[in-house]
């Protein structure tokens, strides 16, 4: 019967991957179907350019603690998100007046460029992130030291 | 606010017993009396209770609690006119309630109920598009607004049988002697519930009781509407010794093939829900 | 004309669905694992092509879940293979051993990588490590390493409430988050180098 | 639309039919095909102006490929 | 649509990421705190298990390091799946998702048991090729309506996340382990520590019910 057969398949978990794999497969090829999907032009935190700067491809201008003009989700619940590039600590600010490419070689610079979403506006995210590699390292050195 | 889970406590229970009976009848047997989960009750209060040497303590205990609380918080809901989402939510987390009794003790019979009762977890899929439609329809998942709702515009019995027909089964799997009863079938010695007994297990049953109060209530409140008291619980009775005929008819399935049975079912739903949003 | 978005996405899901349907008929699980690091290259392009710097901000906490299942998952399939007891060959290459130049080559790449900050940062130090640490065989002490690792964590999480609740140290919680993740992504990763040669306790 | 960003698309689909469908389907086959759709997605996201999310992709991608070429080490030939 | 499941009863604010309690995640997050609580308390059962043919039956102990490890990793399931119910965020409820699949994994892979693992390895493989469907419905709910606040979505403020971005939600969260996608899941379930094995079952329900709602409101 139809019915027993399908169950024999889904009570393996070796086919578990194949049915999942080909249920999402399905459903990308439903997704490219339905395109186009629109691209709403209101975005939060959008990228502009300014290649002039030492900063560039992250200037954006502002400075710590002062409301800048951004899309923000809540912004009444940020009254100090500024310009992403507005942490930018004083090792930071020397390179970027010595250099003309702070911006594309120093971009994860301690009050460098993304700090203000990574560790402010979104914070919650990383920490879930990091907290997730904690994890998963838990696990793999767990099993690698256990004998 | 007592009075009433008394009420459901007693009269679930009831339903219990006479589902019992009718299953017996059908079958050609006596069949204990009516108000024998009630006696169950009595009869395993004042039985010895201790906690197996080889179980985890709190867990054994900690989910007797969770079990009342949880139902009793399902018939608040209920009475309220809350949000059916937060049934439901209560309605799957039942499965998490069954799989600590199973596990809890160690015993090996309590462990296979236990993993029976997450491979029947297919068993709840249907009633989330269950509710989905009835959002379509309604607009709304508070179950005040959904009664008001069939006030003005009739009943969603009516409007939306393919919901009614899942939610249905949803209930039928949750009833014991059913054909997705797999959790407590008789290879498993009592299933999950092995090793709980003397007070444990009568907290067991006086959930088991709320429980089937609870999911007719809802039943007939979602599909059919506000109903003086005496109509309501004759309706649920109804609906109980139909669940009790095709419980009585219907083999029991194997885990799996339930689980297959349930999905076709979803699968089908599913194809009805996107109808109805194409329409609506 | 289509625009730019919905090309890139249908491209992107295109690639998804090339990627799946390899999957569902793939039978030996190190395969499987190969194609699920695959899978992750269709979904980092969805993200990117919001192109805003929050899709920036989406990126890298996809990265890291994936190396992260990456490493936990293939643990557990050399245990599960029964691998795990198995030595496997070092860089046994004889001028690397003698010379000097993998030694600088990792402090450079170290320096580099504590000058950068953040996890990119921890990301390229740790490489500078794991170099070493093949190159030299150097068994370094876990249980310490996992210590400073622990801690670096916490530094960075009193960083994220310093900047929810008292936003004018800023200058101090930046420092702090920018450095608690470079030394926790530098450890956790160089642990992997650790991991390479003979199992010990 | 740009060069780069047109160009990044076609490695990524090229490059993921040749992960996906190796030939002769072995792990370091496989393996090494991986790294080309992945230099399309770093094309995209150079389009972009992602110089963070590139470096770091950059970085992990070393480092998963590293994993996995452990597992092949352990596991003995490929 | 917000009238689903009731106004917020509370807001706590991460920055940009909002944290809020209606009746309904209230209740599934106090829920969680309580099996969180129960794994912090409970030692694990002794599994008995009979040898066949015979009388004999033993029952199986669980070491202490084992032990350690499997509960560390249950709170951590335990807290993200708190996270996972009150988050306000749809990125931010995917990447709890994502550590609830880790946690998972972490959970029974610490089983010396060659069914267990194998089952464990499936369960975390599909979890990882779960992270496509989550991911890319989010990013393509902020490409499409400009916002990742679940409020703000159900606010009717923004315009209504597309059908696409809603179903790969939805398949990336039955990934981590609903039917039909969750054999492996019931194989791990025979592994001994109930209290830390059914956070994984406990763990999977809460995240698709938070989903459900998340999908019926945005």
């Amino acid at each position: 019967m139809i019915i027993s057969r399908i169950s024999r398949i889904i009570s393996n978990y070796g086919n578990l991957m194949p049915l999942f794999a080909f249920a999402c497969a399905v459903l990308c090829l439903l997704g490219i179907l339905m395109l186009p999907v629109s691209y709403h032009e209101d975005q939060l935190y959008r990228k502009t350019q300014n290649p002039d700067s030492p900063l560039d491809p992250y200037e954006r201008g502002g400075r710590p603690l002062e409301r800048a003009n951004i899309t923000l989700q809540y912004p009444e619940n940020s009254p100090y998100a500024g310009y992403v590039t507005a942490y930018l600590t004083p090792l930071s600010l020397y390179l970027a007046s010595s250099t003309l490419y702070l911006g594309t070689t120093i971009v994860a610079h301690p009050g460098g460029i993304l700090d203000e979403i990574l560790y402010n506006t979104r914070g919650l995210d990383t920490v879930v992130e990091s907290s997730i590699l904690f994890v998963a390292f838990a696990i793999g050195s767990f099993i690698f030291r256990r004998r | 606010m007592l009075a009433e889970l008394l009420l459901a406590v007693v009269y679930g229970l009831l339903l219990l017993g006479i589902h019992r009976k009718v299953i017996a009848r059908i079958q050609k047997r006596p069949g204990p009396p009516i108000w024998q989960e009630v006696l169950h009750i009595l009869k395993f209060s004042f039985k010895t209770t201790w906690v197996p040497a080889t179980a985890s303590g709190v867990l054994f205990v900690g989910v007797v609690i969770i079990a009342i609380a949880i139902w009793t918080a399902a018939l608040l809901v209920v009475i309220a006119g809350g949000s059916l989402m937060i049934l439901f939510g209560i309605y799957m987390l039942h499965k998490i309630v069954e799989h600590g009794f199973g596990l809890s003790s160690g015993s090996p019979y309590g462990k296979f109920g236990g993993v029976r009762s997450v491979i029947s977890a297919a068993s709840e899929i249907p009633l989330f598009v269950s509710v989905s439609v009835i959002a379509l329809f309604t607009g709304t998942l508070m179950i005040d607004e959904i009664v008001a709702f069939e006030g003005a515009n009739g009943p969603l019995l009516l409007l939306a049988p393919p919901a009614a027909i899942a939610m249905y089964l949803v209930i039928l799997s949750k009833m014991p002697f059913g054909p997705f009863s797999i959790v407590e079938s008789k290879e498993l010695v009592s299933g999950y519930k092995t090793e709980h007994f003397g007070i444990w297990r009568a907290g067991l049953e006086v959930c088991n009781g709320l429980k089937t109060f609870v999911l007719l209530n809802a039943f007939v409140l979602v599909f059919i509407g506000a109903l003086p008291l005496w109509l309501l619980l004759l309706l649920m009775l109804a609906i109980l010794v139909s669940l009790s005929f095709v419980c009585a008819l219907t083999p029991m399935l194997s885990p799996f093939d339930s689980v297959t049975v349930q999905m076709i079912i979803t699968g089908l739903m599913l194809v009805y829900a996107i109808v109805v949003w194409v329409m609506i | 004309m289509v625009s730019e978005y919905a090309l890139g996405l249908g491209i992107a899901l295109l690639c998804a669905v090339l990627v799946f349907a390899a999957l569902s008929r793939e039978w030996d699980d190190l395969h499987r694992l190969l194609l699920v690091d695959l899978v992750e290259i269709p979904s980092l392009a969805i993200v990117a092509l919001v192109g805003t710097d929050l899709a920036e901000a989406l990126i890298l906490p996809g990265l890291v879940v994936g190396i992260a299942e990456m490493l936990a998952l293939s643990q557990i399939y050399l245990l599960k293979e029964g691998l795990q007891e198995r030595p496997e060959g070092r860089l046994r290459i004889e001028v690397i051993e003698k010379a000097d130049a993998p030694v600088i080559l990792s402090l450079v790449l170290v320096c580099y990588g504590i000058v950068l900050s953040g996890f990119t940062g921890g990301g390229i130090a740790a490489l500078g490590m794991i170099f070493l640490f093949m190159a030299k065989g150097a068994r370094e002490p876990h249980e310490l390493l996992e210590t400073a690792a622990g801690i670096s964590w916490a530094v960075w999480i009193g960083a994220f409430f310093v900047f929810m609740f008292a936003p004018q140290y800023w200058l101090l919680a930046v420092l702090a988050a920018g450095f608690g993740i470079l030394i926790k992504v530098m450890v956790k990763l160089s642990l992997v180098g650790g991991m390479w040669g003979k199992p010990h306790d | 639309m740009n060069a780069e960003f047109l160009l990044g698309l076609v490695i990524l689909t090229m490059g993921t039919i040749a992960a996906a469908y190796p030939r002769p389907k072995t792990y370091l086959n496989r393996l090494i095909n991986i790294e080309i759709p992945g230099w399309g997605l770093l094309l995209v996201m150079l389009s972009y102006n992602e110089a963070l999310a590139l470096l770091t992709f950059g970085g992990v991608t070393a480092l998963t490929t590293y994993i996995l070429v452990r597992v092949l080490e352990k596991r003995g030939g490929a | 649509m917000i009238e689903l499941e009731g106004a917020p009863l509370f807001t706590l604010e991460f920055g940009d990421i909002l944290v809020y309690f209606t009746p309904y995640t209230a209740s599934l997050f106090l829920l969680a705190l309580l099996f969180t609580a129960i794994v912090v308390l409970s030692r694990p059962e002794r599994q008995v298990e009979i040898l066949f043919g015979t009388d004999a039956c033993y029952a199986k102990d669980t070491s202490i390091e084992e032990l350690r490890f499997r509960r560390f990793m249950s709170i951590a399931c335990g807290l993200a799946t708190m996270g996972a119910m009150v988050s306000g965020d749809v990125f931010d409820y995917t990447l709890f998702t994502a550590l609830v699949g880790v946690t998972n994994v972490g959970i029974v892979a610490a089983v010396k048991s060659r069914h267990v693992q194998n089952a464990a390895f499936q369960y975390g493989i599909v979890a990882l090729a779960g992270t496509l469907p989550l991911f890319g419905g989010a990013a393509i709910v902020v490409a499409s309506t400009g916002t990742l606040s679940i409020l703000r979505l159900a606010g009717g403020t923004a315009p209504g996340a597309p059908l696409l971005a809603k179903a790969l939600l939805t398949l990336g969260v039955m990934g981590e382990g609903m039917a039909p996608f969750y054999a492996a899941k019931a194989e791990m379930f025979r592994a001994p520590g109930a209290p830390y094995v059914i956070m994984c079952s406990l763990s999977s329900l809460l995240i698709f019910l938070r989903v459900i709602e998340v999908v019926l409101v945005i």
